[in-house]
């Protein structure tokens, strides 16, 4: 390396943190640090106060007491006896399920209404704008609050279902009753039930739910290894063989194994007393809050998808079709690839939006986080403080994760440009 | 904008069979009440080097387009390779087979290496092996002059290199016709040059093509035979040398009066 | 070149053929059938897919719709007359409803003697608006600001609104209109003022309140011109520093001392008295008002090269970002009380403001960021090289180009919020779409009544959000337009 | 202090219901009206002089404790059960009960039920964030019941879910079942269950260690109780003021002593509390009593000297 | 590519002061890691037109985007019309105001007329009055010929147009020294030739001018000296004739025979 001579820096003066460019930015964070610093002390200071003007503390020792309060619908089981704690959890399992099932179903959603609005034809393209719109330009509350007020106030009561001559009937060969409560399905019962799994805690899992599990992991690695075989056999001999039967079997045969072996069948449910019991009644207040959820993160998710599938320049297209490709292959080879790159990020935090409102279920009484902590506990102790900071801090986290996701993902998928 | 094409043809090594390559007959089309062509007639043979002129909108890319069936024809008969076409896939599809079709804006798939685009098509339409896929797309990279950039993904090259490797995608399903809708007219004029010389040498190893271009000079260089499209029609058809010093139509005068005057 | 081929002789057409009519397949009715709706077999199930859902939509809505009343005391009333009319058995919509509920809906509980207040002050609001929304083009600006003149005076005419406001707001609005036939940019100045003006419309009280408010941003930029001329940097801090000092501090009670001295007050309105429409449209706006600069700041502070300000923005957005809005509105109704100092309290409804501004301002930042990053390098570099200094070539040369750039998302973003004040319902506001209407239920003569209040409340905003959408579409539009 | 910050506001924040026909509702206008208005208004009148000087706060069950610790109301009447808890842990004071309370159960009269014991396997509608809920828990467990809550959030909800039949039973405190029973359109279909599941001694609230401001509620309170004792209404009460001998009346009256200086308000105070919607007597007439659609009795709101449980501490 | 310059220059009227207008001393930059400028030496006197050649990458941009502070440098000196560039603001502010640069891509806001262009930094930072700074800029929108554009948008101009506007709103600044970074390769080669007249203009003039170009021709006709920058360092300096028809150095002549040959 050549020899350096260093500028001759003039030596350090006041003014220089204002005028240098070096130490400017050093003074006015330095500024900003102090004044957030400055706000943060006066935020706890005055928290601090007030609580020693009510006399209450920063304590989270409430989540051990005794919850004292039942939940409609739990993943796991609770009763009043268990603790604030529990009920908690069983809170953010509720959040949990109606965010996942809301995602795969607003994703299913919108994808076909997306590729709709994309219809040559013109009716049903018109169509699907309407419902875009109409989502779109309307509150969720209010698609929350009209969807649950048509399963109260349309749907028959489980009594209409009683007697000879019953008001309403089931459907589904006698198998769902749609009721203003609940949508009563059959559950699943099992001749030859091979027990649980306890993970303590009251948490089991039945070692069938583990045995399907394992076995549709393993069809997934399997179907992978098909196809990677295949992808092989086609490079090799440039025949693609057939996999979707092949596919379908490993997917589906072990579990018509399984439900074989552990002589699973449906239950159907059967009016009893006031309502149905022997299957599962799904509370209305989640059908409808997933319903409301999918329907309206369904109509952003489409625009999203069409907006992502017209970011592929029409060009692409023609290029693969004056290449012989067929419309599937160029669906599948060239536009969804190029496609995906547009889509996912929004999609993912449409995916964020839907769990963020997932908490619009106090609307409804759906039991999930911030009915739990952040409502009945909240209001039962009296920890106000605490329970906020806590459901906060847990709501951030799973946006963090799912925000972290959307990173990698980003990172993965990036276009190389020159 | 023309550069001077720096080598000239060697004109004597191509042949021009009898056979016909496309023959369209009394072809009509119209974009809704909007009449495009305008009963075209045009017999191409196997080794013509076509080019077509035209001012803008008088329904050169039409034209071609429709050879490859990417638009349709309403009225009139269109016959690729014996193949006549109609609504019927299978045609459709051994007439793309057959046809290679080069455009304006390169179309490279961007999520694609280089290579990948090269042997996409041939793998999955003409189901060959990726190994001798991978083999032929090397051979017309390295024809192309960018072997080296096999791996790399388009948006990392040129304007010049993309429309290159587009060339040469069309090129690995050996197609028997090329068709260029204005393949330099989006490049920047030092990569003009790279793209011609590639088309150039294309012809001389005796490839039907059909070229839409305002470059003069590669017309003047390479074409067999000269098309002027005005409106929708065919005006006039001559060999390049009679077109340019001799234009018969007054259209024509005025078009290349227009073009070679600027 | 070989002559002996027939191909290459010389072919030259004479006679130009004319444009032909498509064939009979390709044109009118039979042709947009063929193309649009049975172009296939799957796209003919589709059809009938389409046609069976709106068949389905108006078999079981139809009726209900076609046989709406709108003139009824109670429910009870309304389902007589239904049967009287169209047989017993039949259902029916009872937007009568609406026509006896609409004041409630509109402005909730506010006093129906100054429901001429808010409705002056939303006209005038299209006065402050003319200059920033409708500045390019002479003619809208000229029918919106006409057509808000004649409304707004008819309606406060019959709101019974006393003759000095009557001259007031007209005085106001032809001016308004003359300006904005002049030279619309002076129109900027009373834009600035409305904030101001409206609050004082809405809430009442003594004018010195607005006014003080007021005084906070121009001693503010008195204290900035002053310590730019010696420290340009902390120029900006000191004006902030002085306005909000100002407002925390001496402004409520100047105000108040101004107000002994020389009083000039209208009648108080509480906030517990705002409801309905009024409700939504004043967080709506308000949010709106204030997100989109703190949104620009944010974005500006996230984007920054200092590591500090950079990593205070990125932390607050996500944190904003990553909790539900509900949320930060209990924080504002329940916790905003233990981190202010003990005994202060201040009113719920610029508490949900503030939430919701914030709770805006963190997606708004976002959007805003990715129109910065969309701006070539190229222009930070020609407007350094030109001289201009950060704040300088932000104001003149970065965010004019990104702000347009951004127009759909921050649109959206409106939309978003304005359709998220609903959820002031879960904090105790009389929104109108959940508190309003269980309001209206709660009473003897509609008890029962639940479709209707909702579709109408729906109907208003999808009106207000869908155009605000199709706004933005064509301001896009226009924008792309231009300078091209 | 809040006894201070209300008079320098010149307002009494005052948390309510939601909407709970006769106890708070606002009507079409936004006047809200009801038996636990009243108590707010005789707050107002006794510290500010003026009965309309009340900003009525709408409370649910959930956020009621935490509007008021939260400073958010100055004083929480809403029909809230004095509770150990709540007195305690969640630093509340209740300053006395304006209305001894249970817990009821309501079904309509076609599901044939008499007894709450015959609600095995119902669905039962409750509001969260209440005694009630908790009481409900407790009940059904004691009995070896099983039943299928659906949470609401206020007392309109409630009543929505209830008669669309999408419970069996609503469950709250008696008295807030006969209001919700009474705005029905067939209250005759409807029928109150014989079993009461709890004591709910209904009262206003303040904040824990606010002892002056709890004295002024707690003693306007005991003064509108203790007026119905005497025979002080709001028609005679100018009268009895300038004739009444009895000396508690007189003290309470402000006619002797200055009792309302010992509280940090004026002589007259007991006198405005009255006026505001007259003694505890009238006030229940008024907005609950049997005149009313609601139809409560008396019964353990009775005076003491009538059998009941309303026992004014002495004016003394 | 490069067009012939048509107007032959008028040399002896340009006038070289002993005045130095940029000093630059033993100046030393890093990206990271990479060392782009190494131990630059380079005196300018006033009225001096200098043209800096070389490969693409050899650091020609970097080292004028340091005389203008857009890039900090982390060794040695550099004094611009004797104020030294350090972290002063008030350095850098009179430094650039000083000096005007000219960008590959214009770099013009597409946002305000040409005429808001070219008026904006007058106003707002040499605070002149509109009326003033726009009678300023229109005297040199008609030096650069396009008077008759100052109310379009730059986005209404041919790239020629936008370039000359780019001068012209420089030169708005009346700045004693202009940097030019290849203002004539983002353009068609029509309207190089526009460009290069308004350079060669004010060239004529006297002003200080140090430009990167490719544009040999015009380095013929105006340039002073040559430098050429290979690898961060100045490799060759010397007058214009000796550079091209006797270059010293061995990677002159490579160079100059890739830039003339092609
Ligand atoms: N999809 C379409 N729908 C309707 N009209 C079209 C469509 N595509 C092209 N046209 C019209 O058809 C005419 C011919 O278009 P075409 O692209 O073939 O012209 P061209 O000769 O290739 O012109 P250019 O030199 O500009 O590419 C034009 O007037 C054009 O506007
Ligand atoms: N911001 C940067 N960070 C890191 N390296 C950079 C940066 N800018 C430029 N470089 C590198 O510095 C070297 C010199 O770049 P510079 O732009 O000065 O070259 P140049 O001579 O102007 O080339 P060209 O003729 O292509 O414009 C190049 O190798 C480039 O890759
Ligand atoms: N239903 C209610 O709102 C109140 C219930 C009960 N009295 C409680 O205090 O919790
Ligand atoms: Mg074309
Ligand atoms: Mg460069």
């Amino acid at each position: 390396m050549t020899d350096v001579t260093a500028s001759v820096d003039p030596p350090f003066r006041l003014s220089m943190l204002i005028y240098d460019r070096r130490y400017r930015s050093l003074t006015f964070q330095v500024i900003v640090f102090i004044l957030v610093m400055a706000a943060a002390w006066w935020l706890v200071n005055n928290t601090i106060r007030n609580l020693a003007v009510l006399g209450k503390d920063f304590n989270f020792g409430f989540l051990f007491q005794r919850a004292g309060y039942d939940i409609p619908q739990t993943a796991i089981p609770y009763t009043s006896d268990d603790t604030h704690l529990r009920a908690t959890f069983v809170g953010l399992l509720n959040t949990i399920i109606i965010s996942v099932l809301g995602c795969v179903a607003a994703t299913f959603l919108g994808v076909a209404v997306g590729v709709a609005r994309l219809s040559k034809n013109w009716l049903f393209a018109r169509l699907m704008t309407v419902y875009v719109e109409a989502f779109r330009n309307v509150p969720l509350l209010l698609w929350i609050l009209i969807l649950y007020a048509v399963f109260t106030e349309v749907m028959p009561p489980p009594n209409a279902y009683r007697g000879d001559d019953p008001a309403a009937s089931m459907i589904f060969f006698d198998n769902v009753a749609l009721t203003n409560r609940y949508t009563a399905i059959p559950g699943l019962g099992m001749t030859n039930d091979p027990g649980v799994l306890d993970l303590g805690a009251r948490i089991t899992i039945s070692w069938a739910t583990i045995a399907f599990v394992v076995v549709l992991v393993g069809g997934w690695f399997i179907r992978r290894a098909i196809l990677k075989h295949a992808q092989a056999v086609q490079d090799r001999t440039g025949l693609r063989p057939k996999t979707w039967w092949k596919n379908l079997a490993v997917m589906v045969l072990p579990s018509l194994l399984l439900i074989f072996w552990f002589g699973l069948h449906l239950e159907p449910p059967s009016l009893q007393g006031f309502n149905f019991t022997g299957g599962v009644n799904v509370q209305n207040s989640f059908v409808a809050l997933w319903l409301a959820l999918t329907l309206y993160t369904g109509a952003f998710i489409a625009e999203i998808v069409r907006a992502g599938i017209l970011a592929v320049s029409h060009g692409q297209s023609e290029a693969a079709f004056a290449l012989g490709l067929r419309p599937r292959r160029t669906m599948s080879l060239v536009i969804l690839p190029q496609a995906l790159r547009v889509i996912i990020p929004p999609l993912i935090s449409q995916y964020l939006n839907l769990t963020k409102n997932s908490s619009l279920a106090i609307a409804v009484g759906y039991m999930d986080l911030r009915g739990t902590l952040g409502g009945t506990t909240l209001n039962q102790t009296g920890r106000e403080l605490e329970a906020i900071v806590l459901m906060m801090g847990i709501y951030l986290v799973l946006s963090l994760l799912i925000s972290a996701g959307m990173n990698i993902f980003n990172a993965r998928v990036k276009l190389k440009e020159r | 904008m023309s550069e001077p094409i720096t080598r000239e043809i060697d004109r004597s090594q191509m042949q021009i069979s009898d056979e016909v390559a496309i023959e369209i007959h009394k072809m009509n089309k119209w974009y809704g009440t909007f009449h495009v062509l305008r009963d075209i007639d045009l017999t191409v043979h196997r080794g013509e080097r076509i080019v077509i002129a035209g001012p803008s909108g008088s329904g050169k890319s039409t034209l071609i387009r429709c050879i490859n069936r990417l638009e349709e024809h309403q009225a009139g008969r269109i016959v690729v390779d014996g193949v006549e076409l109609t609504s019927d896939i299978k045609n459709i599809d051994k007439v793309r087979s057959e046809v290679g079709m080069v455009f304006q804006h390169f179309n490279l798939f961007p999520h694609l290496t280089v290579l990948e685009n090269c042997t996409l098509a041939p793998i999955w339409v003409r189901k060959i092996p990726r190994k001798q896929a991978e083999a032929t797309a090397m051979r017309y990279l390295e024809k192309v002059k960018i072997p080296d950039q096999a791996l790399k993904y388009p948006g990392q090259l040129s304007g010049g290199q993309q429309q290159r490797v587009a060339i040469a995608r069309s090129l690995c399903m050996q197609p028997r016709i090329m068709l260029f809708d204005e393949p330099t007219s989006a490049l920047d004029p030092e990569m003009i040059k790279e793209v011609l010389d590639t088309m150039i040498e294309l012809a001389e190893e005796g490839m039907t093509m059909l070229c839409v271009t305002h470059e003069m000079g590669f017309a003047q260089a390479v074409a067999n035979r000269v098309i002027f499209m005005d409106q929708g029609q065919i005006v006039e058809q001559n060999n390049p040398h009679d077109f340019f010093h001799n234009p018969r139509s007054e259209r024509t005068k005025l078009f290349l009066s227009q073009i070679l005057g600027h | 070149m070989s002559e002996t081929h027939a191909q290459t002789v010389a072919f030259v057409r004479d006679t130009m053929l004319p444009p032909a009519p498509p064939p009979i397949a390709e044109a009118g009715v039979v042709k947009w059938l063929r193309e649009n709706l049975f172009s296939g077999p799957v796209n003919t199930v589709l059809t009938l897919l389409a046609l069976a859902i709106v068949w389905f939509m108006l078999r079981h809505f139809g009726d209900w719709f076609s046989h709406s009343v709108w003139n009824a005391d109670s429910l009870s009333q309304c389902r007589q007359i239904i049967a009287e009319t169209w047989g017993e058995g039949q259902r029916g919509a009872c937007f009568a409803v609406i026509r006896e509920r609409w004041n409630q809906y509109m402005f909730g509980f506010y006093p129906p003697a100054l429901y001429w207040r808010p409705t002056m002050g939303f006209g005038l609001l299209f006065v402050a608006l003319a200059p920033v929304l409708f500045s390019e083009s002479q003619k809208i600006r000229r029918t919106v600001l006409i057509v808000t003149t004649v409304l707004t005076l008819w309606m406060m005419l019959r709101l019974n609104a006393p003759g000095a406001w009557m001259i007031f707001a007209a005085v106001v609005f032809l001016g308004g209109l003359l300006i904005s036939e002049r030279n619309v940019s002076w129109l900027l100045i009373f834009s600035v003022l409305y904030p101001f003006l409206g609050v004082w419309f809405l809430w009442g009280g003594s004018l010195w309140s607005p006014i003080m408010a007021l005084a906070g941003p121009l001693l503010g930029l008195l204290a900035w011109r002053l310590v730019a001329r010696f420290i340009p940097l902390l120029a900006p801090v000191a004006g902030a520093v002085v306005t909000f000092g100002w407002w925390l501090l001496y402004s409520a009670r100047a105000a108040r001392d101004a107000e002994n001295l020389l009083s000039f007050a209208i009648p108080f309105v509480r906030s517990d008295q705002f409801g309905g429409f009024l409700l939504s449209i004043t967080i709506g706006l308000a949010g709106i008002a204030m997100s989109l600069p703190l949104g620009i700041i944010l974005a500006l502070a996230r984007r920054s090269d200092m590591f500090l300000v950079k990593s205070l923005a990125v932390m607050f957005i996500e944190f904003i970002r990553g909790v539900p809005l509900i949320t930060l509105l209990f924080v504002a109704s329940l916790l905003l009380n233990y981190f202010l100092p003990p005994g202060t309290n201040f009113d719920i409804i610029l508490r949900v403001i503030i939430m919701v501004t914030i709770f805006a301002a963190a997606y708004m930042a976002e959007v805003i960021r990715g129109g910065l990053a969309a701006l070539p390098r190229g222009q930070y570099e020609a407007a350094d090289s030109l001289g201009l200094d950060y704040w300088k070539a932000q104001r003149l040369i970065i965010l004019p180009q990104a702000l347009k750039i951004s127009i759909p998302g921050i649109v959206s973003t409106f939309i978003g919020m304005f359709k998220d004040t609903t959820l002031v319902t879960f904090v105790g506001l009389y929104d109108p779409l959940k508190s309003m209407s269980d309001a209206v239920r709660a009473s003897v003569s509609w008890k029962g009544i639940y479709w209707e209040p909702y579709i109408f409340v729906g109907v208003i905003f999808f009106i207000i959000c869908f155009g605000m959408s199709r706004y933005s579409m064509y301001l896009e539009r226009r924008l792309a337009r231009d300078h091209r | 202090d809040t006894l201070d910050d209300v008079k320098a506001r010149g307002e009494l924040n005052c948390g309510v219901n939601t909407g709970l026909v006769g106890f708070s509702a606002p009507d079409a206008n936004g006047n809200w009206t009801g038996f636990d208005v009243a108590i707010c208004k005789a707050v107002a009148a006794a510290v500010l002089g003026d009965a309309t000087k009340v900003k009525f706060v709408p409370t649910t069950g959930q956020t009621r404790f935490t509007a008021l610790s939260s400073g958010e109301v100055d004083l929480l009447a809403r029909n809230s059960t004095w509770s150990f808890s709540r007195d305690t842990d969640l630093r509340l004071d209740f300053v006395g009960v304006n209305y001894y309370d249970g817990q009821g159960f309501m079904v309509r009269k076609d599901l044939g039920v008499t007894s709450a014991k015959e609600l095995e396997g119902a669905t039962i509608c409750i509001q969260t964030g209440t005694t009630t809920e908790l009481n409900l828990a407790d009940y059904f467990k004691s009995n070896n019941m099983d039943y299928q809550p659906v949470s609401i959030d206020s007392n309109a909800e409630g009543e929505q879910q209830y008669m669309a039949g999408a419970c069996d039973a609503y469950t709250t405190d008696a008295s807030g079942l006969a209001a919700t029973r009474a705005a029905f359109a067939d209250p005759e279909n409807h029928i109150i269950l014989p079993e009461i599941i709890s004591k709910e001694p209904l009262g206003p609230a303040v904040r824990h260690g606010d002892n002056n401001w709890g004295d002024v509620v707690r003693w306007t309170l005991y003064a509108l109780i203790a007026a119905e004792e005497y025979g002080v209404t709001s028609k005679n009460i100018e009268e009895l003021t300038k004739s009444s001998q009895n000396p508690e009346v007189q003290r309470l009256l402000g006619v002797t002593d200055n009792l309302g200086a010992m509280i940090g308000l004026d002589a007259e105070w007991a006198k405005r509390a009255i006026l505001a919607g007259g003694n505890y007597g009238e006030i229940f007439a008024a907005n609950i009593g049997e005149q009313t659609p609601i139809g409560l009795a008396r019964g353990l709101n009775a005076q003491w000297t009538q059998g009941g449980l309303m026992y004014a501490m002495p004016f003394r």
